[in-house]
Formats: C-alpha cells, structure tokens, sequence
C-alpha cells in the first residue's frame, strides 16, 4: 500500500472552518459566516471527490501515515486510509453534507450572528469528525471522530437556548451513546491490548487469532457501541427526542452521520464479526426486531419529524439486518440511499414546516403541495423512495438487495425475511401517509404568515436530492461490486413479495384517508406513539435510582429534606476524629480528674473539698497533684512493672 | 591550671556582674545596672561559646570534671551559652514590665545558678544552682507587684519548695545508702537508692513542668512578665534537662527512671496538648505548650536511644529562639494578650507578627522552621528504641498541636471586623523598645538558620552529647 | 545548580514580593512573575543540554552529614514536565489574580513558595529533603486558603492543615526507620533502593507513605479536606492545589513506592486498585449532585486523581504511563477549570448552578472554553486526559477486567456531570445572575495556554509519552525484578 | 551510731517530712504553709546530718548548711512576699489567691 499525505487534507477545511469559527478573530459578519462554513464543507467534499476518484482508478487502498509512538511494547500508528468502504461512504456523507450545509444556509437564514457562528461551526466539526472516523486507519481515529460527533450533536440538539427540550434531548442522546461509546471504548481498548497495536487491520487480525471467549467479548462490546449510536433497541429511546433540534441538524444526524455511523463501525469490523457467528445472529435479531419497531411506531406518528425519526431507526435497522446476515455491502449500498432520500425527507419536511408557521405535526403539512410545490414532490419523491415503490425509486433496489441477501441466509434468513417484509409493508404505509396528508387541502385554521419564497440555495439541494433519491438505484449494483462483493441474485419470488408488500402498505395508506375513524383511532394510540413509553421505564429503573444515589450521598434524601451527613466516606475520618478528640478533652477535662481526686481524697477527708478542678489555682490542690506524683513514683520504685516499651 | 580558670571564668564573671548591677541599682537611672549586666552576660557567654566550639573542632576529648563540684565538659559550655543568651534576651524585654531596677541583677543571678546547674556534678552545685535559679526567678515573677505576678510567685514559691524538700530528701536517702553525695552514688541499685530516685526525679520533674508536677506552668506563665517566665522556662529548663542527661548517663535504678521519665513524658504530652487546646490567652497556651514540649524531652530521654543525648540537645537549642520568641512578641503586644488582641496583628505591627508567626509554626513543626527537625529527632529517638507506644502518644500530640498553634496564627493574620473600633492598639501601637525588636530578629534569624541549614549546629551538639559521656 | 534554582528562585522571589509590594505600581506581580519564568527558562535550558540517559540531570551536596541527610536533586523526564507544570501554573495563577490587592505582596509571595516547596519535593531524592519540602508546601497553601479564601475558609484551612500535616507525620516516621534502621545512616533514595527489607516490613513502611500520599491525592475516604479547601480557596489557590498539590501525591506515589518497597508495592496494589476505582465512581456520583460549580469540579478531580491511583497501581507500562499523562491532563483542565469558575464567580458573585446559566447567550468565548475544558473532564480523544484514561484502561485489562469496567463507569458517569454543569452554566437563557462581559483578550491569554497544553498533548502524544518513558520503565522495571 | 539508729533516724527525717507536706496541704493560711515548709525541709537536714555522723563524712553536714541557707531565704522572700499580698490583695487565705485558674 503506498502512503499518501495529502489524504490527511481531506478533513482539513471542515477543521480548518470549525476553528475559524470557533475560536478565530470575532469580526466576522454573517456573510463570512456563511461563506467560511460553505467553504468548508464544499472543499471537503471536492478532496473527498478527488480521493475517491483515485482510489476508484487504481488500486483502492491508499494510506497516510500521521506519526508512531511507542508505549512500553506497543506502537500506537496512527494513520487514514482510503480503502472502498472509506470511499463509499466518505463521498456520501460530504455531498450529503455539501448540500445539507448549503440548504441551511438559507434555513438559518434570521439567527443571531453568535448563533449563527456556534451552529455552523459545530455542523462543520461534525462533519470533519464523521470523515475523520469513516477514513481513520487506527482505533484511535475511530474513536476520536466518534465522540467528537457524541459531543457534537449534544450541542447541536441543544442548539436552540431557550428551549429546555431541546438540551434536555442533546443531554439524553449524548449519554446514551456515551453508554455505548464505553463499550465500544473498551473494546478498542482490549483489541489494543490484544495487538499491541491500533491500526484496525491490525486489530482485526488480532481478534481472528484471539480466543473464541474473548473474541465474542469483544464482539459484544463493539455491538453495543453500534447500537447505541444508531439507535436500534434497545438503546433508541434518545432519537426521537432529538428531533428538538433544527431540521439541518436532524437531516445531517439522522441520515448520513450519525445514526448510520453505527453500520459503519460493524460494517468496518465485519470480519470479526464473521469470526463469531453467534453474535452476528445477534445483530441481526437486533436489525430485524429495530426495524419492525421503527416502522410500526413511525404509522403511529403525528409529527412529521419523529415519524422520520422512527423510520431512520428502522431504516438503520434494515442495515444491521444485512450486515448481520453477512452482506455488509449490500448495507452500505442502503446506507447510501437512505442518505440521500432520508436528507432530502427531513430538508423538504422542514421547508414545508417552515411555509407552515413552523408547525411540524403531520396535519399542518396539508395544502404544501400548493404552498410549496419544490419542497412538496421532492419530499414525494423521497417518500417514494423510503416506500420503496418498485422499479422507478433507489430504495427498491437497496431493499431488494437487502431482503435476497436475508432470504438467502439459511433457516435464521427465513424468520430475518419475514420480520423485513413486515417493515417494509409498514414502512410504505407511513410514507405514503404523509404525502397524502400534504396532497390534501390545507387544514390550517389561521393562514401561516406570508413567508419568503425558498430561495436557490434552499431549492437546488432539494431537486439534486430528489432526483438521486429516484435515479439513485443505479448506484446500487456498482457500489455493492466496487466494495467486492458479488450483487446478490433476487431470487424473484422474494422480488415479487417484496413489491407486493410495498403495495400492500400504499394501498393500506390509502385505506387510511378512506376512513378516517381509523386514523383518528391510530392517533389515540398514545402509548404505541410514543414508543411503548420505553424511555419512561428507562427513567424509572435508570436515572431516578443513580440522582437518588448522588443526591443521597450529598446529604439530600428523597423529597430534598436534607440528611444531616454529607460525602458520607469522606465524613468518616473527620467525624472519627472528632470524636476521638472530644472523648480525649471529656476524659482529660477538669471533672472526670475531679472525680478520681474524690476517690484518692476519701483517705484524707478534708481534702475532699479541697479539690474541684484539675487547675483550680489553689496551690494546696497543685501540692497534692505534686504529692500524688511522687507517690506514683515511689511505687514504681518499690515494685518494677516492665514497662511496655522496653 | 589555667584551664580550670578558663572553665571557671563564666560563673566568676556572672557572680561579678550581679554584684555590680545589685549596686547599681539604686541609682535613679537603672541604665547602667543593665548595661553591666548585658556586659557581664556576654562576657560569660564568649568564652563558653568558643570552647563550645573548639569542643565541637576536637570531637571525643572527654574533658571531665575540673572540681568534684562542677564539670567543663559540652555540656557544661552548651548550657552556660543557652543560659547566658536567655538571660541576655530577658534584659532586652525586661524593662516595660518590670521598672524596679533590681530586675537586671536577678536575671544574672537566675543565668549564674542556671549555668551552675549546667555544669553541676554533685549535689551541693546542683541544689545551689537550682535554688539560685528557683529564687532569683521568684523574685522577678513577683517584681511588677501586681496580683497575678504575686501570686504566680507564691504559688512557685511554695511548689517550688515542696520539689527542693523532695530533692533534698533523695540526696538525703542515697547519701545515707552510699555514703556518697556525687552523681556516681545514683549507680548502686539498693531499695534506698531507688527511692531516692524516685524523689530526685519528682524533684526534677517540678522544675521542668512534667505531668504531674505541672500545675504551677501555666499560671506562671499567665500572671508573671514575660521575660521573667523566658529566663525561667528557657535557663532552667536546659539546665534541668542537661542534669537529667548527666544522670542519665551514670544509670540510675531502674525502671523508676527512665519508666518514670517515659510515663511522665507521655502524661505531659497528651494533657499538655489537651489543656491547651482551647485556650484564649497567648502566654497561658505557651504555658501548656512548654508542658507538652518538656514532655517531648523527657519522652526523649526515656526511650533511652543511642541518639537520645544528641536529640535532646538539639531540642532545647531549636525550642528556645522559638519559645523566647513568642514570649517576647507576648509582652511587646500586652502583658497578656488574648486571641481578639492579637487579630491582624501581621498587618499592624509587621515584625512582631510576623516573628510571633514563625515562632507558632517553629513549635508546631513545620518546615522551614526549626521546629521540623526537633520533631524529626523525637520521632528518630522514638523509633530507635521502637517504642511504639509512646510514638502513637507523639503523634497525637503534635496532631493536637497543629490545631491550637494555627488558631493563634490565624488570629495574627486575619482581622476580625470590629475589632479595630474597640481596640486602641490599633490606632497607636504602643512603641516597642529597639532591643526587643533586636532580640525578635535574631530569634527569627535563628529559626531559620537552624531549620534550613542544621548541619554544623547538629555537629557541635553531637560532639558536646559523645564528648562528656 | 539549575536545579537547586528551581527552588531557590521562587523562594527568593517570594520573600522579594512583600517589600516590592511597597513599591506600589504591581512590582510584586512582576516580580513573581519573573521568579517564576526565569526557572521555567533554565529548566528548558537545562532539558535541552540534558544527558539523555536516565537522569538529564543531578545535584548533590552535603546538608546535614552528621545526620546522613545529603541534598540529592534528580530530574527526568516526568519532573522536568511536572516542575514545567508548576512553574507554569504559578505563572497563570500571578496572571490571573492581578486583581487581587489586599496584601499582595504576602500573596504573591505566598504562591512562589507554594510552587519552590512543590518544586523542591519533585525534585529531591533524599527522603528527609523530602519530606522537608512536602511539609512545607503546608505552610504557604495554608496562608492562602485562610486569608484569601471565601465563607468559612479558616476552617477549611485548618482543615486542609491538619489531614495534611497529620498524614505527613506518617510519612516522616517511615522515612525516618527506613534510614535510620540501617547502617550507614542514609536517606539518600538511590542507596536506600539497595537495601533488602523483609517483605512485611515493606509493608508497614510503604503503609507511611501511602498515608501521606494519598491524603494529598486524594483518594476517598481521605479525601474530606479537598472539597473544601477548594470551595473556600481563592482562584489561584484552587489552581495551585489542583494543579501542583494534587500531583505532588501522585507523584510521590508513583516514585517512590516502586523504587524502594517492590514488593510492599505488588503485595498492597490490589487492594490500591480497589481503593481507586471505589473513588473513582464515588468521586463521580458525589460530583452530579453538586450545586456549588467549585465543588462538582473538585469531586471531578477525586475521580480523575483515583483513576491515577488505579493506573500507579496498575504497575506495569500501559498502566503506570496512563498514571503519568493523566497527572499532567488533570493538572491543566482541572486548573483551566477553577479558573473559568473563578472568573465567572468574580463577575457575578456565585458558583449556585441554579443561579448561573446563559452564557452561551451572553458571553460565547468563554462559552466555548467552557465546552473545550470539559469535553477534557470527560477525556474527550483529542485532549491528554483521553489518553490517559485509555492507557491506565489498557493496563488494567493488563491486570484484572473488573477494574477496567469500574473505570469505564467513572468514565460514563463523567458525562452525566459534565453535561450537569454546561446546561447549568452556558445553555438556557440568562439566569439571575448572568454573566453580562465576556472574556478580555487579557483573560483570555492564561486560558489559551492550558488549551494548548490540553490540546497539543492529546494531538501529539509522544510529546508526554516520550519524556515519561524513562521514569515508567525504571518503576516497572524495579516491579518487574521482584515480580513471580 | 548504728546501723538501726541511722534507720530510726531516717524514718523520723522522712516523718518530718511527710509532716511538713501535709502542713502545706491542709494549711489555708499562707504563713502557716510557710512554716510547713520549713519543717518539710527539716526532714532532709536532719537525714543528712545523721548520715554524715554515721559515716563521719563532713559532706553531710556541707549539705546541712546549704540547705539552712537555703531555707532561710526562702522563708525570706516568702514573708515578703506574704507581705505584698495582704496589702495588694487582702488575704492571708490561700485558697483565695487564685485568680489564675484553668
């Protein structure tokens, strides 16, 4: 493999932006806000244009050293490589980046300048890290590019100040992924440990050689990172919340980057998984039953914005399933289609929310098709394709791909099929749902305030997206053979099924605006909408007991009365202290002397009077301490005691 | 010969510049009875300091006793010094508080009796010096003739005659046992003998405030003036604790010795630290506190380590700036200040609190003061003769000492919002004569230098502790 | 000779700063200033022309013969960088209190003495010298908390004193029977290494040290005085203590153990393991529950130095250079941190979370500070902290998986109190008591330098790991010798 | 002089002794614990005294002058100072001259 440095570049100008923005001279004025920010992601994307352009003309397997440290016996080489994977995915995510940037441009079009400044900075960072972690050749990068994205959807979700929502979301997502980061921390860790090495290949020659029990260990660690941070079950619950944050965010978090980060890291690591096949089973258990949940919760959704959220649980979930079942590269290929539709899904949806006083729930979209006539056929578009209508949309390709690859799996394959069928159906249900909702007349009471047309950079992203997001199923045979692998042959029953179900869920969808009395007995359906109240248990069994802990050691018991002791541990030495200190003055004080005198001046009786205190300032009761000295001493003449000492 | 008259020199010296004070003293102005002494002080201090170091030069020439009275040896020459500069930092503060002019010739007579007990050998010289010593420095307890002085004086007369009957008593005992009035008689371990032990020990023990024999520390310390309570906690305390190393050294019957050293070392520590911890008046805490650190020696010299003589030593040399010190701030801010007077006295008189600060934290024993290495010596001296025990006892000790020292020099640090109102001291401080302040720097000096840079002290000492074995 | 400058100069310096302060015009800040730089100068000099074997440099002269007790100076790698560290924080913590006016000069000097003592104890081999600066770091740290502190700072003084005094006694008496026992007479560490003491007697010795040590750590339950003394601490006393204090047990733990006690050390470092990782979460828990900003980041700094003592413990290389570079990580967030609270405090007059929050409305650099020192606390990859954690990890799946899975949860529960403290203090809208300035450029200079030393270390490791590796391989390799 | 006549002695001396202290115990009044010491000292004079004579050494009786000596200023200083107290503070009570307490 031949080394090159330029691909360290590739990064650089979202970095390069992030701290220009961040920390650089705090002059700059809006439009060179904007401009830095464009700049940024746009020159990432043209390097990640021309690397891939490269790599997809010579041998794919480029690699950029950045420096060699030796601790103890192990050598930590940090390095980027640029191998098919890297390719595909690191272009998906900069033009989808690209374009989401650019749509944001005009979205973010009336915020203050410092927030402008904070939010384009993050985007920026986010995006360098996603390519940070997609291109890194070491489990260090990995895992920097991973939590940097942790910490910067925190902020992102938490975007917007005056909406305690919103980072009470940014809080929940960033803990719960960090639950999974530790994993995936620990086993990074183990695998290093294992190796003497970070350099993945590395690593995962390591954990072929390793011992079946550890490896599965590992195996499990690595899942559960993946899992939390693409949100499948049972670690989903902190999706949906996340949708307080700006619709850019949403379109960048829950498409390209961060949810499917989760696909790539087991798609990066897939031959440890395939050296442990119980845990690959797993992982597609996982996918399946995510998927199926996703897309039966998303039918239930009033908010435009969380169905999208459920479907990208279940969309993801469509991912792990093909990756568990061995075909890794078909779950690329659908990453990238879902990339490209789920943006445009989110893009669109918040265009059309903004023409509609920002109102995101599924009702207000009605007569966008009038308001918005771009936003709403692109957001049909997409619809179209998450629907996976056959033949004519991207998403029927990749599903297609998706659901061979599961049937053609043995017995295990079978039951995967079937739980993928059942999503699909309902995945069709919800998507056309909405776009039947926006074909309809508007429902709005008041007249939404006459909003600005979209401009150009709002519109161009939507058009190119929605043309990828149909045209796109082109791509999926080129890219499932680009990252070596034979397409799979669709057995053309399981093709036949497969658009069955598609139908079968529109026409359900249909069904739906027939009769209303349905949709609005689906709409009381509280507790399916909000996902089985899962998160409710998670506070119950989770967070109440682990506060309750922390405030209790603080002193403060439940209904905030407070207990007398705070940091229980570190009051013990003190109190301890204390009272040693306490009982050594009560037995040295003046009555506890006082009262042995008694007993001694019993012999003498009018002595007894005489002493009261210790220090009485009488010298007769200072002679008499004398004359109990020199007796103490005449003893110890008469009779030798060993004395302990000596 | 001449050597004799060398050694002599220092007491014919004091004995002379007492008896020219004394007749200087009715002179209206009491100047010149302080500039004789001062000058007779210093001239008996010179000639002890040289051969002190001279000694130090030719290690191990075990220069004995020049008369049956009285030895020429280290320690000899250390105490003389010890006692010599106290005595000479005394006068430097004496003055405000006491005006009678008689007080320059007392505090040579209490230097002359303290450097006699020094270097006392035999009976006769060590109850002479004691005695000397015991009433000059009655008398100066007593002389501002105000109520607490009066009665610190009685109540150390008194005590202080019930620990002369006892020493007298055991001289008596061994003498009739031995027939032999010396040191040496105290080697022969008969039943009288022990007893006499026993007596001479109580009788020691009063004049170096051991638990029991404590009482009369503090209310001295309290009611008499400062620099009457320096000579006597500072001169006699070495001379006493050197004589209690010269028998020591000739072994008397155990275990009534160095058990009773080491019982009433642990006693004086523990109740030392204790009574001191919460009091308010800064002479009375340092009264109890020189309880705690005479328990600290004698703790010392009852473990009966090789390093012990050296330790104790070095002790006395590193506690006496820090106590003169603290003394000598006491009576340059009031005749006996409490903890509201001495609130941000740092800022108000600078080199009064400033010293009184390093002295508190020299007798707590912290770095950079000397008082660090005191506490090293007594742990090493413990942990030699691995006396675990008494080492638990120590630490406690200075544990407790931390708190009350630091209280106190908080106090000197911060101010207390309202204090200024009440207090005139912080207007006008009341002017504080140059010697005083001398003796403060030279205190602090001494700190220092000991604390930082031990090595050729510990040397001298070492030489004097082998030598006269 | 540029050894012993390191400490004399401060020490000077300091005593120069209460005269200067007559002087009116901020000559005692310049005055620090420059008996804090110049050392720092002379200590780049002195690495630059080191020799590059074990030790860059050595010092040695008699101080006290007739007691055995020499002034040995030694620097490696890790005291050059922890004696940079000191001299650098010294530096800031002069910077930074420039504000402060009643009775600077004792102030100033106050801090140079701090920082010489701390110089001296990472820089002295024989114990007695040792345990001389050890002690009396108290004294000038003592000063600071009791006269410039907030509320109730005489007693967390006092407080502060007496753990530390007390457990310092502890570690003067082991010093103490380890040189007096043997013949010679010596405190000289490197003779005193040769010695052969029964496996039991190591044990009690090691049990002195470990006293004073890990009072000074801290690590819980010996930890009771750090919270106060840090609450009631003026900012650059909190600097001082979190960045030099702290370190000076951490690095007295991990020097001197391992040398002289191999196998007092293998035979108390499980039971170390525990200890740590106990404090390591307990710190964490007790930190999400804080509502006083100083005091969540002063439990933060619990968890942080038990994690250390779980790497120390750990006992081999992974472990031991995760201890090392965490030393140095938490020396400059933790310290960055006091510092943004202290400013933060000075503007408005509280720590209350409850009270704070906004700034990210109202003052978005230190905003960003803010996010940059915490995405530390929480060893964010990229910052040294990150580094640290992950190699003490490594190195106990080295050694047992149970505490690689404690640290990992102390790791998980960092978020929570991170996450804690940012909505508290940038996010929501302005509180009652909001931040209305945002940082001068002046301000913002001290920051900027513990960013870099935060940043540059977590980018370019080896920067750390390179110095450090001399001292981890002598520890590990004195443990290896003994180890079955 | 015997052997048993130096033991009676010794015991009578070491009476006197014991006589004194109890003197100066249960004694409130300053003079009278002043004139206790003086018999407490007694006891040590008359020991050294009988001791000499046993042995026929003349230290014994050096010792017996010193401590006369001894004694009397003692008891010298002692009424002068008994003296200054019943003017400054009333009393010729013991047990009242103790203002410094504690």
């Amino acid at each position: 493999m031949s080394s090159n440095f330029w691909l360290l570049l590739v990064p650089v100008p979202t970095l390069a932006a992030f701290m220009t923005l961040a920390f650089g001279p705090f002059w700059l004025g809006p439009s060179q806000v904007r401009a830095v920010a464009l700049a940024g992601a746009w020159l990432t994307a043209a390097l990640m244009l021309a690397a891939s352009g490269v790599c997809a003309s010579g041998t794919c397997h480029l690699l950029a050293p950045v420096f060699t440290v030796k601790v103890g016996t192990a050598s930590v080489a940090l390095a980027l490589i640029l191998d098919p994977l890297a390719t595909v995915v690191g272009t998906t995510v900069a033009i989808v980046g690209g374009f989401v940037i650019s749509y944001s441009l005009g979205y973010m079009a009336r915020a203050r300048l410092a927030d402008l400044r904070r939010f384009f900075a993050y985007m920026n960072l986010f995006l360098g890290a996603m390519l940070t972690m997609v291109m890194a050749g070491d489990s260090i990068n990995f895992f920097l590019g991973w939590e940097m994205m942790g910490l910067c959807s925190f902020f992102l979700i938490g975007y917007n100040m005056s909406l305690p929502r919103a980072f009470a979301a940014g809080r929940k997502a960033f803990v719960i992924t960090r639950f999974g980061d530790v994993l995936l921390l620990a086993g990074l860790l183990l695998l290093f440990y294992e190796a003497g090495g970070v350099r993945i290949d590395a690593l995962v020659n390591a954990a072929l050689v390793m011992p079946p029990g550890r490896r599965s260990v590992v195996a499990v660690l690595l899942l559960g990172g993946a899992l939390a941070k693409s949100a499948q079950l049972p670690f989903h619950t902190w999706l949906p919340v996340a949708m307080a944050g700006p619709t850019p965010v949403s379109a960048l978090l829950h498409s390209a980057t961060m949810v499917a980060a989760g696909a790539f890291l087991l798609a990066r690591f897939a031959p440890l998984f395939a050296a442990t096949p119980e845990v690959l089973a797993a992982v597609a258990m996982v996918g399946a039953f995510s998927s199926c949940f996703g897309a039966l919760v998303a039918v239930f959704q009033t908010d435009v914005k969380r169905m999208l959220a459920y479907s990208s649980i279940s969309q993801i979930g469509f991912m792990i399933i093909s990756i568990g079942v061995g075909a890794p590269q078909v779950a690329i290929a659908h990453f990238v289609i879902h990339a490209i539709f789920k943006s445009l899904l989110f893009l669109s949806a918040g265009d059309m929310a903004y023409a509609a006083g920002g109102r995101t729930d599924i009702a207000a979209l009605a007569g966008s098709s009038t308001r918005r006539p771009i936003a709403y056929f692109s957001f049909a578009a997409g619809a179209a394709s998450l629907a996976g209508l056959p033949l004519i949309t991207a998403g029927w390709w990749s599903k297609e791909a998706i659901l061979a690859s599961a049937v053609s799996a043995g017995p295990l394959g079978e039951i995967l099929w079937s739980l993928a069928l059942i999503a699909v159906a309902l995945t069709a249900t919800y998507a056309t749902r909405a776009v039947l909702v926006g074909a309809g007349p508007s429902t709005l009471l008041a007249r939404p305030p006459a909003v600005p047309p979209a401009g150009i950079a709002t519109n161009a992203p939507l058009v190119l997206l929605a043309a990828a997001s149909l045209a796109g199923g082109l791509l999926v045979g080129p890219i499932v053979r680009f990252l070596g692998a034979a397409e799979p042959d669709t057995p053309a029953f399981s093709a036949i099924v497969g658009a069955a179900a598609v139908l079968l869920g529109v026409s359900a969808a249909f069904a739906l605006r027939r009769h209303p009395h349905l949709a609005s007995r689906i709409a009381r359906a509280r507790k399916v909408r909000q996902g089985f109240r899962i998160d409710a248990v998670y506070q119950q069994r989770f967070v109440r007991p682990f506060r309750h802990l922390a405030y209790w050691l603080n002193g403060v018991r439940r209904g905030g009365r407070s207990s007398g002791i705070v940091d229980p541990l570190g009051a013990v030495p003190v109190l301890g202290i204390v009272w040693l200190v306490r009982r050594m003055i009560h037995w040295a004080a003046v009555d506890r002397v006082d009262r042995v005198w008694m007993r001694l001046a019993g012999m003498v009786p009018e002595l007894s009077s005489f002493s009261r205190r210790s220090q009485t300032g009488r010298v007769r009761d200072y002679a008499l301490s004398l004359i109990f000295g020199i007796a103490a001493l005449l003893l110890l003449a008469l009779k030798s005691p060993r004395l302990p000492w000596h | 010969m001449n050597i004799d008259v060398i050694a002599l020199a220092p007491f014919a010296v004091l004995a002379a510049a007492a008896i020219v004070a004394m007749l200087l003293a009715p002179l209206g102005d009491c100047r010149p009875a302080y500039i004789a002494a001062a000058f007779g002080l210093v001239c008996a201090a010179l000639p002890a300091l040289v051969r002190l170091g001279a000694g130090a030069a030719v290690a191990g020439r075990a220069t004995g006793g020049f008369t049956a009275l009285l030895a020429d040896d280290g320690l000899a020459r250390f105490g003389i010094v010890i006692s010599c500069l106290s005595g000479l930092a005394a006068l430097a503060f004496l003055r405000p508080s006491v005006r009678a002019p008689e007080g320059a010739a007392l505090v040579v007579i209490a230097a002359l009796g303290a450097a006699t007990l020094s270097a006392a050998i035999h009976a006769a010289t060590l109850f002479l010096g004691l005695e000397i010593v015991s009433v000059a420095s009655i008398a100066l307890f007593v002389l501002p003739l105000t109520r607490p002085a009066l009665e610190a004086g009685y109540k150390f007369l008194i005590l202080g005659g019930v620990g002369a009957g006892a020493l007298l008593l055991a001289f008596a005992l061994s003498y009739a046992a031995t027939g032999r009035l010396g040191f040496a008689a105290w080697s022969d371990g008969s039943l009288l003998t022990a007893l006499g032990a026993a007596l001479l020990l109580a009788g020691l023990a009063f004049k170096l405030s051991l638990v029991p024999f404590h009482m009369w520390a503090p209310d001295v310390y309290e009611g008499a003036p400062a620099a009457a309570v320096s000579i006597a906690g500072i001169a006699s305390k070495t001379a006493v604790v050197i004589v209690l190393l010269r028998l020591t050294a000739v072994s008397p019957p155990e275990p009534v010795w160095t058990g009773g050293l080491a019982l009433a070392g642990a006693a004086s520590i523990l109740f030392g630290n204790l009574l001191a911890l919460r009091q308010t008046s800064l002479t009375r805490m340092l009264g109890y506190s020189s309880v705690a650190h005479s328990g600290c020696l004698a703790v010392i010299l009852g473990s009966g380590a090789p390093i012990a003589r050296e330790a104790a030593l070095f002790y006395l040399a590193a506690y006496a700036p820090a106590l003169l010190a603290a003394l000598c701030a006491a009576a340059a801010v009031g005749p006996d200040p409490h903890l509201n007077e001495l609130r941000a006295l740092v800022w108000r008189r600078p080199l009064i609190g400033a010293v009184l600060a390093l002295s508190l934290v020299s007798l707590a024993g912290l770095p950079i003061a000397a008082g660090f290495l005191t506490k090293l010596y007594l742990f090493a001296a413990l942990l030699e003769s691995h006396a675990w025990a008494l080492l638990g006892i120590a630490v406690v000790g200075s544990a407790l000492g931390f708190f009350y020292y630091f209280r106190f020099l908080i106090a000197a640090f911060t101010a207390e919002p309202g204090v200024e109102a009440q207090d005139d001291r912080w207007t006008r401080p009341a002017a504080f004569p140059f010697p005083g302040r001398a003796v403060l720097l030279a205190c602090a000096l001494l700190m220092l230098v000991i604390g930082v840079y031990p090595g050729p002290l510990i040397g001298v000492l070492r030489a004097a502790a082998t030598a006269s074995r | 000779m540029a050894l012993t400058l390191q400490i004399l100069l401060p020490f000077f310096g300091g005593l120069a700063c209460i005269p200067a302060a007559r002087l009116g015009r901020n000559a005692e800040r310049w005055v620090a200033l420059a008996s804090l730089l110049i050392p720092l100068m002379v200590l780049g000099l002195t690495c630059l022309g080191g020799d590059p074997g074990r030790w860059i440099a050595q010092y040695r002269v008699a101080w006290a013969p007739s007691l055995g007790i020499d002034v040995i100076f030694a620097l490696d790698g890790l005291s050059a960088l922890l004696l940079a560290v000191s001299l650098v924080l010294g530096a800031v913590s002069v910077v930074i209190s420039w504000q402060v006016h009643e009775r600077s000069g004792l102030f100033h000097a106050a801090l140079c003495w701090t920082v010489a003592a701390s110089n001296g104890v990472f820089l002295s081999f024989d114990l007695l010298v040792f345990a001389f600066f050890w002690e009396g770091m108290l004294v000038p740290s003592f000063l600071l908390i009791a006269l410039w502190g907030h509320g109730k700072r005489e007693a967390a003084a006092i407080k502060f004193l007496v753990f530390n005094a007390v457990a310092g006694l502890g570690l003067l008496a082991a010093v103490f029977y380890l040189g007096a026992t043997g013949r010679p007479v010596s405190f000289d560490a490197f003779v005193l290494q040769g010695r052969h003491l029964a496996p039991i007697t190591q044990v009690w010795l090691l049990l002195g040290f470990a006293l004073a040590f890990l009072v000074k750590l801290p690590v819980p339950p010996l930890h009771a005085w750090l919270p106060d003394a840090h609450t009631q601490a003026p900012t650059a006393g909190s600097i001082l203590l979190a960045g030099l204090l702290l370190k000076t047990g951490a690095y007295g733990l991990f020097r001197f153990p391992a040398m002289l006690f191999p196998n007092g050390f293998l035979a108390l470092a499980p039971y170390g393991l525990a200890l740590g990782g106990f404090g390591a979460v307990y710190g964490a828990t007790l930190a999400c529950a804080q509502t006083d900003a100083k005091r969540l980041v002063a439990y933060t700094s619990v968890a942080h130095m038990s994690i250390v003592l779980m790497g120390i413990c750990g006992g081999r290389h992974f472990a031991m250079t995760g201890a090392a570079v965490q030393m140095i990580a938490h020396a400059f967030s933790a310290s960055a941190l006091f510092l943004l609270i202290g400013m933060v405090y000075d503007r408005v007059g509280t720590r209350d979370l409850r009270k704070l929050g906004g700034l990210q409305q109202t003052a978005p650099r230190f905003a960003a500070a803010f996010a940059l020192f915490f995405s530390a606390a929480l060893a964010m990859p990229g910052t040294a902290n990150f580094l640290g954690e992950s190699l003490v990890i490594t190195g106990m799946f080295q050694g047992n998986w149970i505490f690689a899975a404690v640290a990992l949860v102390s790791l998980l529960i960092a978020v929570v109190y991170a996450t804690r403290l940012l909505i508290a203090i940038i996010f929501g809208a302005p509180g009652p008591a909001a931040v209305t300035q945002d940082l001068s450029l002046g301000e913002l200079a001290p920051i900027v330098v513990l960013a870099a030393g935060t940043i540059l270390f977590g980018l370019f490791p080896q920067l750390l790991i390179l110095p450090l590796a001399t001292a981890v391989d002598a520890a590990v390799a004195s443990l290896d010798a003994v180890r079955p | 002089m015997t052997d048993q006549s130096l033991a009676m002695l010794l015991v009578l001396a070491t009476t006197l002794f014991a006589v004194g202290l109890f003197g100066v115990l249960v004694r409130r009044g300053v003079l009278l614990q002043l004139i206790a010491l003086e018999v407490l000292l007694a006891g040590p004079a008359l020991a050294f005294i009988a001791a000499g004579a046993r042995r026929g050494d003349a230290q014994g009786q050096a010792m017996f002058v010193i401590l006369l000596v001894f004694a009397a200023a003692e008891v010298a200083i002692g009424l002068a100072l008994y003296l200054r107290l019943r003017r400054c503070a009333d009393v010729s009570d013991s047990d009242s001259v103790s203002q410094l307490r504690s």
